[in-house]
This record gives structure tokens, C-alpha cells and sequence, in this order.
């Protein structure tokens, strides 16, 4: 058996005290030991970014690559060798922000991986500027008079892509977010988890004001139903549901095994039946 | 081939066609047959397209040059010009020799062979469709091809074909070379038919190098289409079923790299091809491969620029770009081949140096070779080694390990309980981000000192052998072969010259024969600025002069030694 | 600073403070403020920020230098050192100099200043929250600075706070102020008080080519946030309502340069900024503008690679990247500013060049000069001429007219009824798609033909004055002030020593003074591999050697001085 | 007045004889002058492609910029200069391909531009590999044993990015064509027309076949109405609606008037000013 002890590494955080990405962190790495998987066995993929750091901060094999471009890595990496477990983590600036043609393209090509955005609505460690999903009205140190434009909403897009696991998780709601990551590991294929991440710095709200905005979406909500989540995403109420949105799988991109291995004998004789047909 | 008609022109040992019409015309289905039809007869080729960007219409040339091996390099003009539309007639008939044959519909000059070629195409499947392959069937029998062999080639070129298609294309090719055969038309085989001293391939540029890619142990291939690169995935992606590679057309650029790096790190050998514009979206990714020590072949076929430029022809104006590319400071293989040969061998040797020090390597390819045809033996598949260079599997195990070399042995994730971390920031042994600026210079310094040995595994450039030249002409990459025969055509007219052809470019290795000569030192370049010409200045190297070219045309080897001359 | 206290230790005409703390004390404010009392009291200071990539916690430190105005480099130790960390303190004491003064709190040394900072923070506002303003309270006290100008900075420094935290603030600098007059501290005031001559402004290397911009007639910027280029477009986003700019963010950096690039189609003198990584993935948009000759200016504020690297730290590692960057061959300028000072009217010349030429314009900036404050005489803004190179209205007008020069003058587009064309496509006059080759060569031509004018434009390097010296130091960008500062410390210790200090880059101008000398050339670059030896050998320079630095961190003259002796 | 005459150029054509982007070339030529704009008072902005060679064959002012980057400079120029008219012509690779990120930005960003799609499901230039846009199972040269991934929905997308005009039309419908881009011309803000532009050399189906497949909205379909546009657009028929889905004024991005001239007066009077700041 796995203890989540064994994803403990002695790094010390870069995170501000206090911070919501803790939360996030303990309930990756609960859902990673609850599900069974050995740090050897999973790749941590991140760009750059706060929540790109997380990586650091477990015990086991990572790919902390460039700001934006998390997802063409971890898909790579899972189609070459689907033995290995994938789980991306990225912010609101880099998924939706710099690395938006790749959020488009990845979920598209709907590689096996699971992806969690610390969505804190802001870039914070570039300092505070307005990132897609920050808030209509919200003034930062660039947008001084308040951001001009209505924010990305992270999973209707993903919906109108035809992404196959669209979910909505809180950092404050560690044993239901750890769940979330714990299911997308169940489902095969392209799982987005947008984590609603207060930022103590730079964000609008604490992360009290969260806890009682969000509500947990229950039996009632059929997840197999395209429409009805739309209609969930769309419809604005007062308080923020949290849960699995849509749920259906659909043909992963991908290698069928491990094709990492270049073996001489093999290549030798394709090299030669190919050589062949140029004669 | 054999053919004794008498009336037949006489011949050099090299004989010289240009086959023209619009882009969609099937000009590129003629010169391949014809070629082909060379190759499967014993002898050499070397064929060359021109094209313009756009799907049909406009002006387009296949030309190839039948040899005996040695030339590779076009001529200024040609013993046969074949064109299948009239404006294509009017723009490449200037390239006919004196005493050549042009064959077209519908001319009047006597000297002209005036097929009716519509009414064949008619006649073999009732349309015009077929038109290009009664004019194979023509060439075919000008040059004294067997009937037989041109049906063979068609029978496998058009193998996913109805069988009617087939037929009627046989049928045309047939209805051609019979209206030749009876109109007595010229001949152009004083090449005395050759036993096929088994098979040799036809190849093109990018095919070798893809070939080279499979044969180098490539699994993963991440691509965006770009001219003149796309022939690359292409042929890797029509192949995968065969060599299990596994093929990719990325969204964008910046996703193809960053693929190609995440397989790399996930443990397979790993690669992504592009043109100048996708290259310089692929620059981040190239310092990333530089940072993580993560292998990666990048396979840049130049065309010229700024910008989109001429998408569908040549130049050599991306090498001090290649070469300096991505931010910070971090080494890197450049190497440039030469030919079809070349390129199959260089490739192999990029995926194992770039496996051995886990550093980029950059493949400068260009229009001309990418689109060009070769007659090659087959490779030697023996020479495939594909050394592992992994780490074994130890406790301890750090992906970013300090050692003298500067080599850190990698590790395929998942392998083994070792954890293998790649990070885009300065990192630590373990890979973790760092901020202590001690470390920061050590791995620096650890990632650089790879330079010293890679600089051993270089090959010297290819000069060819003189004493005492009054001039040397060095070239990189696809212009050496052309200036190689330009150094012998100076040599043959009294000026003693001697070529000095670069195909691993970097780290730069200079000869003594450039070192402190009295000859005088040319760069020949498909570019404006002398780009390589400024690298050996660095190393002290005097060149007098730059012949350069910009056009988007290759060099002839005749213009090459012509700008000699007026230098003197 | 008027301080009769006759406890004051002596005072060189260097004073140097450091002041320490966790990112999110507020540290730049207590030294942003002290640094404002410096120059409030009619003396000049040069400061410079060390910071880690992240928001709370580690390292961060705010280094002061008060002089005459000529010292512009950091030092190895300080006068002072200030910390309001506990770690912060033991990584940065070292630091001290032997007859120094250390400030923090929960010192059992005797020799250290330890006031109760957290209990007057309380007292003065009821929370921890301004210990950095009792901080500034004390060090103002130490200088010798007056209580009265620290509050008019404080007020003005937090004037869109509410009443109650400016009085808080400016409390607790009181109770600082106080404890420290009452405590008798040692004194660093030999700086003998100042009449202020007129106001010298206050501003940092961001805010000094931001406002350079601004003068330059730039009307549009786009950039993506990146350290440490960020505070440029902070700065024009947070002036434009008073300048009329239009400051976007955008949602990556290809967009940025091809919004600026849109923008100077349009009319607007346009830019953007960026670091290393940023740059990478505006290379693309780089040869863009070369190809369509639409002005563009950009800011390359260096920091170390490869890839993300250390984010916060400074480097000289992207000059030879910035020089070939972008596929295909066009000509551009490089300037690298060395001062803050520099910077503005470079900005300004790479407006006016980027206009009069249709050529992009980089300007190498780094870390160093991004986070360093200046004191400056206010610029001269007569010398703002903003000449209009757009070509007058006229029959005939063509976008890319093929002329001696080799410039096409521009037109904006709706401002007459002439067309106005930009094409990435080789193109002709009128900016259509051409695939003639002979249009090419022409056109190839005529961009790369203002490449010889331009080169007219470039001032010669800086030469300090010496007659026969055994050693010329050549510096680039923000190495300069400190090469300079070096080789009057060699030259006093009886080497004689020369600096050499470009900030002009390119087209490269080498002065005699580099040709053919007898004097050893060393190149001091902050960098690893001598970028900037390496351009200057293709023109034949003779590099003895080179002395680099590339942890994160600018040299200091003591550094440099210290390499070349051990050189000798 | 103003005729389409106006317009007509000398340039030769690149594109394949009988092409249906010579009805889009029509159409935007009859849009033009029926709205009354003049050649100089418009810039076609477009990108690489066969789509984006639009621009060359007009009579007015261009800006034929990058693969994949049409948007940012169009953006840029109607931003610092609201005078002129800005029309991009794109297609599907140069639009929702390789300039994904930027497809994203310009609908939320939402300048007062008009973006003509050429959607003809595949990238014909580069001889006819995959666009985001071809369809499920389409073989082709690169994706030679089919296509794997469901296409991308431009209108869908759109609408979850909340763009405010989200238009489709058909290369074989040229007044109706012409009618949506003159419509959109009347619209303030991002307007999204994306075409049916059957490629005779590489697409699936003929243009005929579309003929019969399309037919146009009525006054039945209530554009204002978001939900109606999506259910629209969900709603798999056998025919193919054609026009506008979904129109909606909101804020716009730009400058209010013409900022492209730098006066040295005001500029040296902020400059002073700026400056005082400092002291
Ligand atoms: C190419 C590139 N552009 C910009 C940056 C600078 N940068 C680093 S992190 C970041 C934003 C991160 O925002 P987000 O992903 O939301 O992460 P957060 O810090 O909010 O957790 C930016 C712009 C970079 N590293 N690389
Ligand atoms: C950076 C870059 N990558 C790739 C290309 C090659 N390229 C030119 S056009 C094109 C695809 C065009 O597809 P689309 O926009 O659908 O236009 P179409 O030709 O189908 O009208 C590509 C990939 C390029 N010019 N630049
Ligand atoms: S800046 Fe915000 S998101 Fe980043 S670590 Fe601090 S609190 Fe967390
Ligand atoms: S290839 Fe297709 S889209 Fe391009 S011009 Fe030809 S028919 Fe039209
Ligand atoms: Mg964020
Ligand atoms: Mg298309």
C-alpha cells in the first residue's frame, strides 16, 4: 500500500503563507495515493506560474516546462507511454491565457490526462495583472481603470470543444476536490478540473467568501447530459456549484503501449522493407 | 536503355530534361516516371522541382539530370524541355540548349516535336486527364526507355487506383510512345543501355531524411505543415504502421516542439520539422530542450524570407539564426547535409549525438534538397546502432547530476522507483527550481562544458584534394555538391581551386587548409549576407569574398565559377 | 542632510546601504522612500533591487549607493545594513562592511542597532503592518535625513490611501525617527548638507525607457506580463490618460508584436516588451516587420536562460539572439542602454530610427537597468523633434518603391486615397504577392541596401581618455558604468587601463582605437560565452580574453579589476 | 457614389479556376460598395493561406501579415484608428488553427472588426492536411488513415466566448453573403461570419452538394436570444442554416478616435509632466 507520505518531499514552498494552492496540493496528493499511484508511476506536468510550481512540492517524477505550454508536453508524454499517469497543473494565466491554443488543441485531441487549474483570476506571480478569467470591472496595477472585458468561462468552453469531464472544484473543499481528481483518474480521456483558488494578495476574495457561495452538485444534476450542462454553466445564480458538470468518454489520442523503446532489430528490418519501396 | 535507333543525337554522359505545365497538371507524376524509368534502366538521376505557392495553375518544372553518377548539380539549360501548357512553354523555353529538343502541343517551328497529345489522352480514356501520361509515354521513347518498364512504374505509382485508372493511363503512356516511335522523332540515347547492377532507390530529400529519422530510432513525431517541410511528417505518418512511430500534426508550432520535448522526456526519441516561420515559433521550446537537457531533433527546411517569403523555394538564410536561436545560453549540434545520402546518415548521427549529450540538434535542410531525387544504393542497415545512453537504473539517481563531462544521464520515467524531473527553471541536481545563485553558475557551467566534447564528435569538412589552389570555395550544406563541381570546372579552366564543403556545421571545426593560406577564401552561399563566411571569421579564417545568391534559385556550378572569375 | 551630531562616523563620498527583508514587508517602499530623502536633500543615489520569483517569504533586498553622482555601480559591502527578517539577515550580513552599522531587530551583538520595531509599529497604527515605515523612521534618522521631508514622501507616496493609513505611516516613521535620535545610534552623515539644485528626478530603468517611449511619440504598446519588463507597460498603462497611449495587455506575446505591429501599419509609432522568453515567441513577428518595413520597437529586458531560468536575476545572455533573431535576412538596430539616463534618449533614437528606416528597433535591456533608480536631471524636452518620415501625399504612391536608399517612405492608410500595402509574401512595388525571381532579388536587395545608411546613424562607442594603455576593457549595455568605474581602479592601482563602452550595438562600429592596438582587449560581458568578443572578432578585433559573469547577479568594478589582474 | 468597379484590380488570381472563394471575393466586393466604402477607407487584414490571399485581389488597402496572426493586427489597426473599416479575410487553419489563442483574445477583446472565415475544412495551400474544422474520419494525405478528432465548432466556440454577432454563410449564396457582411459592417464590435467555402481540389463535397443542404434563417430564429443560438447550433439537421445566429452590441476595444499621430507639442507637455512626477 501507498501512504500519501511517500509523495512528501522536503521542498520548501515559494507559496505566501496561507495560501489556497495548499489546499490544492494536500488534495492532489490524497487523490494520488487514494488512487493508488506510486510517485514513479505519475508525471507531474506545469508551466509557469504559482500553481505551476506545485509540482516542487510532491515526491515523484515531474515536467515543469514552459509558461503556457503544459498541455502539448503532458499529452506527449501520455501518448508515447500510456503506463504513465498524467496530471497537469496550471493557472488561469497559463491555461486559458498564454496557453490557450493548446487548451483548445488538447482538449480536441482528448489525450488521457488530467488537468487542474489553479484558477485564482488573476497572474499573480508576474504580480497581479488581469489574467482571462479575472472579473468584468476589476482593477489592477495594468488594467488601472478595471478590466474592459467579460471573463473566460473556462467550462463552457471546454464544453462547446467537447471536452469528456468538466468539472468545477474549490480549494477550500479539500476531501471533495481530492474526489474530483480521484474520478477524473477513473475516466478515460481529457478531465478538466477548474479549482476556483482565492488568492490572499491579489484576489477580489478571501477564501471565506468561497465557502459559503459554493454548493455541491449532487445525484440531481445528471452528468451525462450535454444540455443540462450547458444550462448549468449558464444559468447565473447566486451561488457557485462545484462537481462534475458533463461527463462521457470518447477515443483518446494516443499510442496503445509504451512505444518509447528503439529497438535496432526492429528498425533495422522496417529501414530495410521501406528501403525496399524505393527501389 | 536500349535503343539503336541511329538516328539518335549524340550524347553526353549527361543528359538533361525539363519537364514543364501548370500545378496540377501532373508534372510531378511525369519527371517521377521518367525518372524512375533512368534508375530501373542502371542509371543515376538527380531531380529538382520548381514550384510556385499555389494549387493549380502558374508555372512548374521538374528537371533532372540523368549522369553518370557524379554530377549533381543542375545545368544552366537542357537537351530536352517538355511542356504541357503554353505559358510554361513561353517561360522555360529559354532553357532549351541549341541543339536540344523541345517537345509541346500545338507548335509551329519545325524543330519543335508537336504531339497530339489531347487527342491521345482522348483516345487512351476519354478525356484530357490523361495528358501527362502520354507525354511520358513520348519522353519515355525519345530517351529509349522500355515500354514495359514505364508500365511497371505506373502500375505501382497508381497501385491505390480503380483498375480503369490504371489502365488508361498504361494505355495513354502506350498511345504516346507508339506516336513517338512512328514519327521517327528524335533520340536522345547515346547511353549505352546498362545492366541495373541491382536496385538502387530513387529517393527524395525528405524522404531520405525521414528514412534517416526511422532509421535514427525516431518514435515520435510532432509536426505543423509548412513548405517545404511537410514531405517529412508526411512520409513518417503514411509509414507509421510499419515503424510504429507515431505521427502528430500539431495545432501550431509552439505545440509541435513542446510535444516533441514531452515525448523526449517521457523516453522516446523524438522530433519535429518545420520552415524558418515555424522555426522561429519553435524558438522558446529550443531553449527549454537547452535548459531541460532534453534530446530533440529539429529538422529546419529553409526557404527563402523574411517572413513568408517565397514558400516554395530555396535558400540557406536561416544558419546564424539556427545557430543563436532561443534565449539564453545553452549548446547545440547544427548540421547540414550535404545530399539525399547525407541527410539519411546525418540524421542518424542527430538523434545519437543528441541522445549522448541530451542537447538540441538542428537539421538545416532547404527547398532544394527536401524537393530534390536521388539515385542511392541502399543504406547499409548495420550501420544502425542506437546506443543507449540511458542511466542504469541506481540509487541516487539525479536527472541534472554535476559530473565533468557535463553529461547528466536521463532516465525514462516510470523505468524504475527513480524519480525523473525536467524543469524549465535553473534547477538543482534533483531538478528543482533554484534560486541560490552559486548553483545557478555551476549548472551553467555544467551545461556548457558538454561544448568541449561535442565539438570532438565533428566530422572535418570534405575538401577535395589539390595542392597549392589559387582559390578555395567553401560551401555548407545543400550547396556543396555544386561547388564541388564548380571548384573542378575552375580547376579543368586553369585556376586551380579546391572546395571545402561543411555539412556538420556545429561546433565549428576549421581546417588548417583554411588557416593561414595564401589562396584566396570564397563563401558560397544561397544568401545575402555571407552568413557563414562571418562564423569562420570568429575563428580567424580570411575570406576574400562572398558569392552568394538570394533569388531563390540553387547556384548552377557554371555561375559559381563565372563570379570566380570576375573576382580575379 | 543637515546633521551637526558629532558621534558621525566619517563618510567617504560613498555611502551604501542595504535593506533586507521577505518579499511582502515592503521593503521597496522603505527603500524607494530613503532613496528619495537621498535626492530630496540635493544628493544623487543609484539603487538597485535584488528580488526571488515569488510574492511572500525568501530574500529580497533594496541596495543604495550615495555619491556624487558619478559612482553607478553596486558595491561588494555596505555602510549599512537594515533587515526586518531574521533570514533575511544571516544570508545578507555578510555583506557588512567591518566598521558598518547593522539595523534589525533581536540583536544580542552590541555593535548592532536593534530597535523595537514591531512594538512602534504597533504603537504607531495598532498593528505589525508598519514595521517598514519605523524602519525608514530610523534609517532617515541614521542619515541624518529631516522627519519633515520623509512625511512628504510618505503623503505623497501613499496618496490614494485613506487618511487613516497615511497617518499611521507616517506615525510610525515618527516613532522611528525618534527611538533612533533618542537612542543615540551611530551616525553616517559626513555628507555635508546640500542645497537642493533644482529637483532631480527619482526613476527607475523601466520608468526611464518608458517615458523615453512617451517622447518618442509612441501611441501604442502591447506586451505580455514578464519579469522584468513588466513595469514598462505598467507605466504607460498607468500615465494614459495623460499621454493618450493605448496600453493592451495581451493575451500572449505573439499577439503583442503583431498588435504593434498592426498598430504601426496604421500609423502609430508602436512597441512592445518583453524578457527572453517573450522575445523567443516574437521572433516570427520580428521578420514580419522586417519583411513588410512597418517601424516597430522592442524591449528586450534580459534576464538568465535558457527558458524560464531565474526569472528575477540579470543577465547579458540574448544579445547574439536579438542580432539574428527571425528567419531571413533584414537589416535592423540594436541599442543597449547604460544608464537609466541612456535609456531615454535611446528610446527616442530607436523611434526616430525605426521611422526614418521601416526597420525594427531592439533595445537590450536587462534586470540590472529594469529594477535599478537613477537620479536624474530632468530631460531636455526640447530635444524632442518627432520628424514625420511619411512620404507626402502623391500620385503614384507605392508602399514598397524601389529606391536608392533602399527606404520606402510610408504612408498611413485613409489618409489620402493612395493604397497603402504590407505583405509577408515577397512582394512588388505596389506590396503584391510576387513569385517573380528577379522582384525578389530586387526587393531582397533594396531592404538590405538601408542597412549602409544606417550604420551612418550609429554613435562610436565611449572611449574613456588614455594615452597608450596596457588594457582596453570593452563593455556593452549596463556593464558600462561599472567597466568604466573598473578601469579608472586599474588605471589608479598602475595598470593603465581603458574602458570601451557600446551602447550602440548594431550595425557595429568598431573605433581605431580597437584596430590594431598593442593594449590586451578584454572583453566584460554578462554573459558566459563573450557574445559581444565574438561580433567584434569578425572585424578583425583581437580579443585577449573575456570576463563574464552569468549567476544572476550585475559585477561590481572591484570584480572586474580583480579578473584582470589575475589575467596579467 | 462609390461602385464595385472601385474595387476591381489588375491582379491575377492564384487560386484554382472555378474556386468558391471567387464568390466570397464577389460577395465581399458587393458588400463593400453597397456600404458605401470607399478603397482607402478600409484594410483588408488577413493572414497565410488561400483564403488570406483575398486581400491582394481588391482594390484597397491591405495588411496580408502572418499564418495564424490576422486578428492581433486587425485588432490594432481599427484599435488606434476607428476611421478606417477593418475586414479580415481567413481561413479555417489561419483562423482556428495556428491562430487559436488569438481567435479566443479578438472575441473577447471584441474590436470593431469583420472577419470573413473561409471555411473550406482543410489546409488547401499547404496541399490538404487536416484543419480543426475537417470532418470526423476524413482521410487525407498527412492523416492518412482518417481524421480522429470531432470537428471544431467556430459558432459554438464563439458563442461560448461570447462573441456578439455569430454569423455562418455559404461561398455559393452570394448575395445572402454579401448581406451578412453588409450587416455586419452595421454591427458594432467583432463580427464572426463563417463560410461554407467547398475546395474543388481537396474538399469532400462539390459546392452543388451544399447548395441543397443550406438554407437560410428567417425572422423566425430570434437572434437576440442566446439560448436559441446555441439550441441552433446543437441541433444536428440534415440541412445547414445559414445566417446570423446570434447578434449582440457590448463594449468594444479601441481608442474612441484616430491616436495615430504624435504631436510633438502634447507630447513634450506631458513629458514635463510626467517628469514632475519624478521629482
Ligand atoms: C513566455 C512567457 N511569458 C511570460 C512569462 C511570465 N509569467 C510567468 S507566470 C505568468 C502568469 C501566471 O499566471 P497563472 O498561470 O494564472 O499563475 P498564478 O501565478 O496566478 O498561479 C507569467 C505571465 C513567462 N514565464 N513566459
Ligand atoms: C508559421 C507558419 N506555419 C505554417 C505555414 C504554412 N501554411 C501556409 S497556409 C497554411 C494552412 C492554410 O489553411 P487555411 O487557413 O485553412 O487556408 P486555405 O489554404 O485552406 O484557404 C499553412 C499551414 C506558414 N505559412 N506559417
Ligand atoms: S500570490 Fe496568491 S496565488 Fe500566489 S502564492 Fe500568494 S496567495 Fe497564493
Ligand atoms: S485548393 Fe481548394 S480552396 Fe484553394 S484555390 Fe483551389 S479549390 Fe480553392
Ligand atoms: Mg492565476
Ligand atoms: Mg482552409
Amino acid at each position: 500500500m501507498i501512504t500519501a507520505e511517500e509523495y512528501k518531499n522536503e521542498i520548501k514552498s515559494a507559496w505566501c503563507p496561507g495560501c489556497s494552492n495548499f489546499g490544492i496540493l494536500t488534495a492532489v496528493r490524497n487523490a494520488l495515493f487514494s488512487s493508488r499511484i506510486k510517485p514513479h508511476e505519475i508525471v507531474l506536468v506545469s508551466g509557469i506560474g504559482q500553481a505551476a510550481k506545485l509540482p516542487h512540492y510532491l515526491r515523484c517524477n515531474f515536467f515543469n516546462g514552459l509558461h503556457g505550454r503544459a498541455l502539448p508536453a503532458a499529452t506527449a508524454i501520455k501518448a508515447v507511454n500510456p503506463n504513465l499517469k498524467v496530471l497537469v497543473t496550471t493557472g488561469d494565466g497559463d491555461c486559458y491565457g498564454e496557453g490557450g491554443n493548446h487548451f483548445i488543441g488538447a482538449v480536441r485531441r482528448n489525450p488521457d490526462i488530467k488537468v487542474v487549474v489553479h484558477n485564482n483570476e488573476i497572474y499573480a506571480l508576474t504580480k497581479g495583472q488581469a489574467s482571462p478569467t479575472t472579473p468584468y470591472g476589476t482593477k489592477t496595477k495594468l488594467q488601472f481603470d478595471g478590466v474592459k472585458i467579460p471573463p473566460f468561462d473556462p467550462l463552457l468552453v471546454a464544453l462547446a470543444l467537447g471536452c469528456g469531464f468538466v468539472a468545477r472544484g474549490f480549494a477550500g473543499e479539500l476531501v471533495h476536490l481530492a474526489d474530483l481528481i480521484s474520478e477524473s483518474f477513473k475516466f478515460k480521456g481529457f478531465a478538466l478540473i477548474d479549482v476556483i483558488q482565492p488568492c490572499i494578495i491579489f484576489g477580489q476574495h478571501k477564501p471565506e467568501f468561497y465557502k459559503d457561495k459554493v454548493f455541491k452538485l449532487t445525484r440531481e444534476h445528471c452528468i451525462s447530459d450535454y444540455d443540462s450542462a450547458m444550462k448549468l454553466l449558464r444559468t447565473s445564480t447566486e451561488k457557485i456549484p462545484i462537481g462534475i458538470f458533463y461527463k462521457k468518454e470518447r477515443e483518446c489520442f494516443g499510442a496503445k503501449s509504451d512505444i518509447t523503446c528503439s529497438e535496432p532489430e526492429v528498425i533495422k528490418r522496417s529501414v530495410a522493407e521501406l528501403m525496399s519501396e524505393f527501389c | 536503355m536500349n535503343c539503336g535507333a541511329s538516328e539518335a543525337k549524340k550524347l553526353t554522359m549527361r543528359t538533361t530534361l525539363l519537364i514543364c505545365g501548370k500545378a496540377g497538371q501532373g508534372i510531378q507524376t511525369i519527371g517521377y516516371i521518367i525518372s524512375k524509368l533512368f534508375v530501373k534502366s542502371g542509371y543515376d538521376i538527380f531531380a529538382w522541382q520548381d514550384f510556385q505557392s499555389r494549387i493549380r495553375g502558374g508555372e512548374t518544372s521538374f528537371r533532372i539530370v540523368v549522369s553518370d553518377g557524379k554530377v549533381r548539380s543542375l545545368p544552366e539549360s537542357f537537351d530536352i524541355i517538355v511542356s504541357l501548357d503554353k505559358e510554361n512553354t513561353k517561360f522555360y523555353l529559354p532553357l532549351l540548349k541549341k541543339e536540344g529538343i523541345a517537345i509541346y502541343q500545338g507548335a509551329t517551328d519545325k524543330n519543335v516535336i508537336s504531339p497530339p497529345i489531347e487527342e491521345l489522352s482522348e483516345k487512351a480514356g476519354g478525356s484530357k486527364f490523361y495528358a501527362n501520361m502520354v507525354l511520358t509515354g513520348i519522353i519515355a521513347e525519345v530517351v529509349c526507355g522500355e515500354l514495359s518498364l514505364v508500365n511497371n512504374i505506373i502500375k505501382r505509382e497508381f497501385e491505390d487506383k480503380s483498375e480503369d485508372v490504371v489502365s488508361a493511363n498504361i494505355n495513354a503512356a502506350k498511345l504516346g510512345y507508339e506516336w513517338s516511335l512512328k514519327n521517327n522523332v528524335k533520340k536522345f540515347c547515346k547511353i549505352t543501355p546498362k545492366k541495373s547492377d541491382g536496385e538502387k532507390m530513387l529517393i527524395s530529400g525528405n524522404e531520405a531524411i525521414a528514412l534517416g529519422a526511422i532509421a535514427g530510432g525516431c518514435k515520435f513525431i510532432s509536426a505543423y505543415p509548412m513548405t517545404p517541410s511537410s514531405g517529412i511528417i508526411t512520409y513518417l505518418s503514411k509509414t507509421s504502421d510499419k515503424t510504429g512511430i507515431l505521427a502528430e500534426q500539431a495545432e501550431d508550432e509552439i505545440s509541435a516542439v513542446n510535444m516533441a520535448i514531452g515525448a523526449s522526456y517521457a523516453g522516446a526519441r523524438a522530433m519535429t520539422s518545420t520552415s524558418g516561420g515555424g522555426f522561429s515559433l519553435m524558438v522558446e521550446g529550443l531553449s527549454l530542450a537547452g535548459m531541460t537537457e532534453i534530446p530533440l531533433v529539429i529538422v529546419l527546411a529553409q526557404r527563402p524570407g523574411p517572413a513568408t517569403g517565397l514558400p516554395t523555394r530555396t535558400e540557406q538564410g536561416d544558419l546564424l539564426f539556427a545557430l543563436h536561436a532561443g534565449h539564453g545560453e545553452f549548446p547545440r549540434f547544427i548540421f547540414a547535409p550535404t545530399s539525399a545520402d547525407d541527410a539519411y546518415k546525418l540524421m542518424l548521427k542527430a538523434f545519437d549525438m543528441s541522445q549522448k549529450y541530451r542537447v538540441p540538434v538542428i537539421i538545416l535542410s532547404d527547398q532544394y534538397l527536401a524537393d530534390s531525387y536521388w539515385t542511392l544504393n541502399n543504406f547499409d542497415v548495420n550501420a544502425i546502432a542506437l546506443t543507449d545512453y540511458y542511466a542504469q537504473t541506481q540509487k541516487n539517481f539525479m536527472s541534472y547530476k554535476i559530473t565533468d563531462s557535463g553529461i547528466s544521464a536521463g532516465m525514462k520515467p516510470g523505468s524504475s522507483e527513480n524519480l525523473v524531473t525536467a524543469d524549465s527553471d535553473e534547477h538543482d541536481e534533483s531538478g528543482h527550481i533554484t534560486e541560490v545563485l552559486a548553483i545557478r553558475k555551476k549548472m551553467n557551467e555544467k551545461r556548457w562544458r558538454k561544448f568541449k566534447l561535442m565539438e570532438k564528435e565533428i566530422s572535418h569538412p570534405k575538401i577535395s584534394p589539390s595542392k597549392d589552389p589559387q582559390i578555395i570555395l567553401v560551401a555548407w550544406g545543400t550547396n556543396s555538391l555544386i561547388v564541388e563541381e564548380a571548384a573542378e570546372k575552375l580547376s579543368q579552366s586553369g585556376i586551380e581551386s579546391v572546395a571545402v564543403s561543411y555539412s556538420e556545421l556545429w561546433p565549428l571545426r576549421v581546417p588548417e587548409a583554411l588557416m593561414n593560406v595564401d589562396s584566396m577564401i570564397f563563401a558560397v552561399e544561397n544568401n545575402l549576407t555571407g552568413q557563414f563566411a562571418n562564423l569562420l571569421k570568429t575563428k580567424g579564417v580570411k575570406i576574400a569574398g562572398i558569392i552568394s545568391k538570394y533569388d531563390g534559385e540553387p547556384f548552377t556550378s557554371e555561375q559559381i565559377a563565372e563570379a570566380v572569375r570576375k573576382k580575379l
